[in-house]
């Protein structure tokens, strides 16, 4: 008897804390997706503002010739079929989605020479392999002594780095680390589970973050020349 | 009678399959757990179908190109039955779409109710 | 071997539809429910299906899950059975 | 016996449909014009009807095929001398009560005019369709159009009574209704057809006791319209209806539709060979002749004009009825004439009834006294309808009265007479003090003097119908050859023998 | 389900994704003869590539790309592909849906003439399966409620 | 060359359904215009078929140009002919009648309530015209979404209503489908030709017996047999009035129309009638629908759900005549499916003809009815008396077949049975008409009341459409012979 | 109710059991699903509609006015859920 009182009341705790929970979250979506989705679009805005006209065709126009090419590869390692019907097939699909989502694959990074980006990924490759494999060897090392001296925690910090893309390959190398997990990014601050306290520090000397703004070409700032005509750029910004 | 087992044990298990999917559908109260036993009645049917098609030494049916002389030695034994495989495709489809209508109707129903529980609907109705 | 193969499948595929309706909370029936098609798909690819694997695993283990898990979210979680 | 293709039978069932409509779109707005219809309508329909005597009387039948209904089975109009006696027997009183109906109406101001001359209409074209009917499945399409159409008359009144009555006239019509339905359709089981014949076609078909059974249920199905005893509890619930449409009831379409029927599974269906053989016929006469006595007592226990009527109404059908069963040439005359000259005679009293309500508003019988110096010529209308009712010589009630008896003494069942002369006592008795307290006793309270008779609209018919009633008395033959179709339908069904 | 994702992980990665699971899904659609898979499948993974867009986007962004009214037009003009087809071999002299008629026009043999025919109706279907899929999920999603100024 | 009119009354409404979309996006006012189009033309062509099969026989058409047992293959007999001109002339009807209504009751949706409604009847025609077990399933499904649909956009209750519908009528669904597979894995075949010619072989069969009982109860669930009907009475009450004057006479009728095509020509008849005692209980339980939807009728006080009750006593009369196993029964049978089509949609335009006037349907709110809506009320007489079984309208003449039939097979019970329930039809009418054309004495006192309330009747749109299906009732009444005689004695199986 | 269910599902599930006894064994080469009507679309795939997936070839040739009603379905599902959820909020006065 008692228990099925005290059940109830549980289901009825449940569900009053439920709705409760129901109501707070649609009171904060409705006011972050205003918030977010305002922002957003007034980036966009401004964006194209930014980069009108010839500048914004052509910056299209490159986006889908790299888009087209990129998938276009991926078509013929998928389809193994070189004949000239499934060729044209191929084209014409890749056409279909490059005009559907050339924006998607590029978009809000400042394109540096894709290159050069492509050339330092892979030169950068093997050092990350070796951060991993000497990340490896430590955890193993907390796994295995006897002790098990870890420390969980979680740190903070705010990146230098600009662009999404680059966020998320960060993150991701984080993650990839092991010991160390992205939890979340908010504004360009990262929330990162570290298993001790070594581990932390070796995050905390940026250096990774270094090399990631380094392959994405934010950190020696030369992309703007490469891209965007800088003088138009200061002058609409003055 | 080992034999007998050996050869039928399969369909003993879709038709279990079948009797929880549809117990689901009409002995559960919440709306959503009906859906979700029509899907696993119906995934039951479609697994029914799909074992009928199977042969023993048969493959995938997907002729392979022999080239010049190939047509004429194609053995139907040697490739897994394609009809309940097409049948059974729009099966799924089938399911899906009546997946997608049902929880359209779930949703209009909870605009109304408020709730999903079909005795509490039931009471409202009063 | 792949008797056995299949048995083990039939076996996870029975267990996740038990589980599918008896549990109560809708969110974790819908994911399980999507992990019943995910076996289900395996089971027909290996009795040579492969189409239909297909398709089960795009639409009943892809679209329907999340199309669940949306229709779940706009409604209630909780379920009393 | 020869048949003739013709079309005038449907003529006389669609003349009155189209009345129907026509009734209906002219509606209320045009009270004249509506009313116009009514009687443009019933004198075409009495034209068609009379112009197919001639071809009767020469022993030729009439017949059309409109559509197959099922196999075998047609809807078809065939008119042979006993339908057509019917036919202008309705179709001729149709004219009086139309009339009349148009003067009780606005004499009461009654509402839904319009629903009421369109039922009217329904209801005639229903009761021509039976007259005419070529076979049962027609009959009974007829029978129950007449039923429905019937049933807005009943409940007119919209009283919690009048609902009631509807009601009641509506359960035990429809049951019997379902009654015939089986009856027939298992006859068509068994025969395949269901065309009337004179002298039934049932003949060697089917087991005795499948055959007494289906006799049984039509002799019950039709009997209910026909109100015999144990069944005839709707009609002086139905009573409540304005009276010309109990006029309509008793006199001309409702229960002499149900006597009709009787008569065609008696004489027309089964036929008297078969009813000799399976002793039906008595067991029907001991029936009917129940029925006589009963309602004869029931008769006199009525205060209300209109339900007194009533079962003398039940008292007379029931004589129609055992004259039928009877089964010799003049029991069957009579019995058939008697539907006539009963049909004028009672239509005079309903008409007196009305006319009485409508100046006076009174219905009970004990209110009337010294009526007859306020109203003599419905008085006198009266006075020859209920001694027409009782078979006095020279009015036509004797004639037809006359030949049942001489049918009883041909069937040598003398206890049949008796019941007879008893029921003619018993008219006597129920109809004689109205007469003398109308005409001679004086009123307690004090009533108007003078003459003061209902208008012109409702006298005119009743004094004719009673005129005619008289002339049939002396001249069976007048105007509609009434006793010639009579006596020779009474000898093609016995010739059939 | 329809705000934007906080998460730019996600939010990212479905952007490098969905050029690829398009590309893929019209290669499934396209090498239906030869491989399992057909217009079915690959409509389901197109449809599938735009929730993920709607999912990560919000709805806003999704509508720019995809809007309930396209995905409308979308899933009619992908049957009417289907039963055009059909019909046009019904208006060459066939029966209905019968591809081999259609080597009249297409001036190849028969049986070439139905592959074509078949991938003909194969994109029909995809066209349609990636529309509806959409705007099922739109639908049950939003829960059908359109803003206030469309039209 | 075969007569392509058999593909095209399917394919014109599809092909329609497909258009509405865009069209109705473009101009919305469209929507009503195409749909008309769509199922006149389609309604044509039924006619065209119907017409082929008197005087050349049987169609056989093959889609794709693939022969039989392995493509698909369109069969047209006398039977599918009539069931297709009936479907496809009420659907047409009832889409004149739409516009107001819809206006009124769905005034947002208008373009998807079109196209919707088109996939609705297109399901339909593609049920009765399919000669393949698993096409037909196809078809099934798309009628019973488009029907989940439908009904789920109605009043308040209607989308409960419409999902329980949709659970039965998945069953339903899944069962056939059973069936079909139970019976593809003994034969291989889904032809019904060909499955007619390799099943005699296998009537022994377990897997046989399993697959007919598993179609029955599939098949029973959409007809709304009686045991299994509980969805039928709240779809139909709380559906937009449209959609319950499509569904109530079509779904059914389609539903028997399968079973009989089931029973008698994929199975023999002496299956359904020998071996297994298939038709003795189907009668029985017909026996118990007829009553138990007049019974449950009687206790309701809102009109569509009394009218949904009496739906599920004339889906009894039509399982009753297949029941009854004899050429009279059938007969009576496939002419009801006529008959009651046309009752059902004159009952339910009317009802919603009411409902857009006045917005009443409780029995008891109908007075004065006969005065605002003349000409809507007489219909409603006519469409009860037919109901009823009172001659000359159609409804007497199915009933005579069936009592006829029940005659001939000795059944005394059914034959009560069927007299008891015309009898209960008179009571739940009359009662009806007593509240709507008879009112109390005092509110007309001296008749003056006539003009005083201003007649009211229905827009012409839905006028005419009512006007057709009563016209529909008494001519089908006179000409029950012949077309008995030009077609339904065809439809039925030879061997009876 | 719950008990009604479960007898329901009972019954049903003994009637399949029933049926299965007379069922081809698993996987039977010979059974009547494999040998009546199918081989003919693997044998003549090729030569007649050019595709070697069977699959595909039946699907859209052999039998594609089952795949139209298929892709009919979802259209109906898709109009389906527009007809039923779309309300258009009210534009504010």
């Amino acid at each position: 008897m008692e228990v099925t009182v005290l059940v109830q009341a549980t289901d009825k705790a449940f569900e009053i804390l439920e709705k409760a929970r129901n109501e707070a979250r649609e009171l904060l979506y409705s006011s972050a997706k205003l918030t977010s989705e305002a922002k957003s679009l007034a980036e966009k805005r401004e964006a194209r503002a930014f980069l009108s006209g010839a500048q914004q065709s052509r910056l299209a126009f490159r986006n889908f010739t790299i888009t087209f090419f990129i998938l276009f590869a991926f078509w013929i390692l998928l389809s193994g079929r070189f004949d000239l019907f499934h060729l044209t097939l191929g084209i014409i699909c890749c056409l279909l989605v490059s005009y559907m989502s050339h924006d998607l694959l590029f978009a809000n990074t400042r394109v540096g020479d894709i290159r050069i980006m492509v050339r330092r990924f892979f030169s950068a490759g093997p050092w990350f392999l070796g951060q991993i494999f000497s990340a490896n060897l430590h955890v193993a090392y907390l796994a295995l002594s006897p002790k098990m001296p870890i420390d969980p925690q979680i740190i903070r910090f705010t990146t230098k780095l600009e662009s999404d893309i680059s966020w998320v390959a960060l993150a991701n190398s984080i993650t990839l680390t092991p010991g160390t997990i992205t939890v979340d990014i908010r504004e360009g601050e990262f929330f990162v589970h570290a298993l001790d306290r070594k581990v932390a520090y070796d995050l905390n000397t940026g250096e990774m973050e270094d090399k990631i703004a380094h392959v994405f070409m934010e950190a020696d700032h030369v992309y703007v020349q490469d891209v965007l005509d800088v003088s138009r750029i200061f002058g609409a910004l003055k | 009678m080992f034999d007998f087992i050996l050869s039928k044990y399969n369909y003993w298990i879709y038709i279990i399959l079948m009797m929880i999917g549809f117990y689901a559908m009409i002995g559960k109260k919440n709306l959503v757990k009906k859906i979700i036993g029509i899907n696993i009645f119906q995934t039951a049917i479609i697994l029914f179908f799909v074992s009928t098609a199977a042969k023993r030494g048969g493959t995938l049916p997907i002729v392979e190109h022999a080239h010049g002389h190939g047509i004429h030695h194609i053995h139907a034994a040697s490739y897994v039955n394609p009809l309940p495989h097409v049948l059974m495709l729009t099966a799924i489809v089938v399911m899906v779409s009546t997946l997608g209508v049902a929880l359209a109707i779930v949703i209009a129903i909870y605009r109304r109710y408020n709730t999903l529980e079909e005795d509490e609907i039931l009471e409202q109705r009063k | 071997m792949i008797a056995a193969f299949d048995l083990v499948l039939l076996l996870f595929v029975l267990i996740c539809a038990i589980a599918a309706i008896s549990v109560k909370d809708l969110l974790s029936a819908v994911i399980i429910l999507g992990a019943y098609s995910f076996f289900m798909c395996l089971l027909w690819a290996e009795m040579g299906a492969v189409d239909v694997a297909f398709t089960e695993a795009s639409v009943s283990a892809g679209i329907g899950t999340v199309l669940f898990i949306a229709a779940v979210s706009k409604t209630k979680r909780r379920s009393k059975d | 016996m020869e048949t003739i293709e013709s079309i005038r039978p449907l003529l006389a069932v669609l003349v009155t449909l189209i009345g129907a409509l026509l009734i209906v779109f002219t509606g209320e707005r045009h009270r004249n014009l509506r009313e116009f219809w009514t009687i443009l309508v019933s004198v075409l329909k009495f034209v068609i009807v009379i112009s197919m005597v001639p071809f009767v009387l020469e022993g030729r039948v009439l017949e059309y095929t409109i559509i197959t209904l099922t196999q075998g089975v047609s809807l078809q109009f065939r008119v042979d001398q006993f339908g057509l006696f019917f036919g202008v027997l309705a179709s001729a009183l149709w004219i009086a009560t139309s009339i009349y109906s148009i003067g009780y109406v606005r004499g009461l101001n009654e509402h839904a005019q319009t629903r009421y001359f369109f039922n009217f209409a329904l209801c005639l074209s229903a009761t021509m369709g039976i007259a005419f009917a070529g076979n049962l499945l027609t009959l009974f399409i007829f029978y129950e159009i007449l039923t429905v159409s019937t049933y807005p008359l009943v409940a007119h009144k919209e009283t919690e009574d009048a609902i009631m009555g509807g009601r009641k006239y509506l359960a035990y019509t429809l049951i019997a209704g379902v009654v015939i339905l089986f009856a027939i359709i298992f006859i068509y089981t068994l025969t395949g057809t269901l065309d009337f014949k004179p002298g039934g076609f049932l003949l060697g078909r089917g087991q005795s006791t499948t055959l007494i059974f289906l006799f049984a249920l039509l002799i019950l199905g039709f009997g209910v319209k026909a109100a015999l005893m144990p069944m005839h509890e709707w009609l002086p619930t139905a009573m409540v209806a304005p009276t010309p449409v109990s006029a309509l009831l008793h006199a001309v379409a409702v229960v002499k539709a149900g006597v009709f029927g009787c008569l065609r599974i008696i004489l027309y269906v089964f036929g008297p060979e078969l009813l000799h053989n399976l002793d039906l016929w008595l067991i029907l006469a001991y029936f009917a002749a129940f029925t006589v006595i009963v309602s004869g007592m029931y008769a006199l226990a009525q205060d209300n004009l209109k339900r007194r009527l009533a079962f003398s109404t039940i008292n007379n059908l029931a004589i129609i009825v055992m004259g039928a069963a009877l089964l010799t040439p003049g029991a069957i005359t009579g019995s058939i004439f008697h539907m006539g000259s009963h049909g004028f005679m009672k239509i005079t009293l309903f008409f007196v009834a009305g006319a009485i309500y409508v100046k006076t508003h009174k219905e009970n019988i004990s209110e009337l006294d010294g009526l007859g110096r306020q109203m003599p010529l419905t008085m006198g209308a009266f006075t020859i309808g209920a001694m027409g009712v009782a078979g006095t010589p020279p009015i036509c009630g004797f004639i037809s009265k006359w030949y049942l008896a001489m049918g009883c003494l041909e069937a040598k069942q003398v206890i049949f007479l008796l019941v007879l002369l008893i029921s003619a006592l018993m008219d006597v008795a129920y109809f004689f003090p109205i007469i003398y307290n109308s005409f001679f006793k004086i009123p307690k309270e004090a009533i108007n003097p003078h003459l003061d008779e209902a208008p012109a609209m409702m006298v005119v018919p009743l004094v004719i119908t009673a005129v005619i009633s008289l002339i049939l008395g002396i001249f069976p033959n007048a105007f509609f050859h009434f006793f010639n179709l009579a006596s020779t339908a009474a000898a093609k069904i016995l010739g059939g023998m | 389900m329809t705000r934007v994702t906080d998460d730019i992980i996600i939010r990212a990665v479905a952007r490098v994704m969905i050029p690829f699971i398009q590309l893929y899904a019209l290669y499934v659609i396209m090498h239906g003869h030869h491989s399992p898979g057909g217009g079915f499948q690959g409509g389901v993974i197109l449809g599938a590539s735009f929730i993920l867009y709607l999912l990560t986007h919000g709805l806003e962004e999704a509508k720019i790309r995809m809007s309930e009214i396209k995905a409308g037009l979308f899933s009619s003009f992908g049957v009417l592909i289907y039963s055009g087809i059909g019909l046009l071999c019904l208006i060459l002299g066939s029966n209905y849906l019968d591809y081999g008629k259609l080597s009249t026009i297409l001036k190849v043999v028969p049986a070439q003439a139905r592959s074509l025919g078949i991938l003909g109706v194969e994109i029909g279907v995809g066209i349609t399966v990636m529309a509806v899929m959409f705007s099922v999920f739109f639908d049950i999603s939003t829960g059908g409620e359109l803003p206030e100024d469309e039209e | 060359m075969t007569p392509q009119s058999p593909v095209l009354l399917v394919v014109i409404p599809l092909i329609f359904a497909f258009l509405t979309l865009p069209f109705g996006w473009w101009r919305k006012g469209l929507c009503y215009p195409i749909t008309l189009v769509a199922l006149s033309l389609s309604f044509l062509a039924s006619l065209h078929t119907l017409h082929t099969v008197i005087t050349t026989g049987t169609i056989h058409y093959w889609l794709g140009n693939w022969e039989p047992p392995w493509g698909i293959e369109y069969v047209v007999d006398h039977l599918n002919a009539f069931v297709l001109v009936i479907v496809s002339f009420v659907s047409l009807v009832v889409a004149i009648y739409s516009k107001r209504s819809v206006e009124q009751e769905l005034p947002e949706k208008i373009v998807f309530f079109y196209c919707v409604f088109l996939l609705q009847v297109a399901g339909l025609l593609g049920i009765v015209v399919t000669g393949d077990m698993f096409n037909l399933y196809v078809f099934l499904e798309i009628a019973s979404l488009a029907g989940y649909a439908l009904i789920a956009i109605g009043e308040d209750g209607a989308p409960f209503a419409s999902f329980n519908y949709l659970i039965f009528g998945t069953i339903g669904a899944c069962f056939y489908l059973l069936g079909v597979g139970y019976l593809y894995v003994s034969t291989g075949s889904l032809n019904m030709a060909d499955l007619f010619q390799i099943l005699p072989d296998l009537y022994q069969s377990k897997v046989v017996l399993v697959a007919f009982a598993f179609f029955m109860v599939g098949v029973g669930l959409k007809m709304a047999l009686f045991p299994l009907h509980v969805w039928l009475p709240d779809a139909y009450t709380y559906a937009p009035s449209t959609v319950s004057a499509l569904l109530a006479p079509l779904m059914t009728k389609v539903g028997a129309y399968v079973m009989i095509r089931i029973m008698f020509t994929v199975f023999k008849p002496q299956f359904c009638i020998e071996l297994i005692p298939v038709t003795t209980i189907l009668g029985w339980m017909a026996a118990g629908a007829i009553l138990f939807g007049a019974v449950m009728a009687l206790a309701q006080t809102d009109l569509k759900r009394m009218l949904a009750y009496i739906l599920v006593s004339e889906v009894g009369y039509i399982a009753l005549g297949v029941g009854l196993a004899n050429r009279a029964g059938l007969t009576g049978a496939i002419l009801h499916i006529l008959n009651d089509s046309f009752m059902m949609l004159a009952l339910f335009l009317v009802v919603g003809a009411i409902m857009y006037r006045s917005g009443k349907r409780e029995i008891s709110q109908l007075r004065y009815l006969h005065r605002r809506m003349p000409f809507t009320m007489a219909a409603f007489v006519i469409a009860a008396l037919s109901v009823i079984g009172i001659p000359p309208t159609c409804g007497f003449f199915s009933k005579w077949y069936l009592i006829l039939g029940a005659i001939d097979a000795s059944q005394w019970a059914f034959v009560a049975v069927l007299l008891v329930s015309s009898l209960l039809n008179v009571i739940l009418f009359f009662r009806v008409i007593e509240h709507a054309y008879l009112e109390p004495d005092e509110e007309h006192a001296g008749g003056g009341s006539e003009l005083a309330i201003t007649i009211e009747e229905a827009p012409l749109s839905m006028l005419v459409p009512i006007l057709i299906a009563t016209a529909g009732i008494m001519v089908f009444g006179v000409l029950s012979g012949k077309i008995i005689s030009t077609v339904i004695q065809f439809a039925v199986p030879k061997c009876f | 109710m719950r008990v009604l269910a479960l007898l329901t599902v009972i019954l049903t599930g003994i009637l399949l059991f029933f049926g299965t006894q007379d069922m081809p064994n698993w996987a039977d080469p010979n059974s009547p699903a494999s040998i009546h009507v199918s081989p003919r679309y693997i044998e003549k795939t090729l030569e007649e509609t050019a595709t070697p997936n069977v699959v595909t070839s039946v699907l859209a040739d052999y039998r594609s006015y089952d795949t139209l009603g298929e892709t009919t379905v979802i259209f109906t599902a898709g109009v389906a859920c527009m007809l039923i959820l779309r309300i258009r909020r009210r534009r504010r006065e």
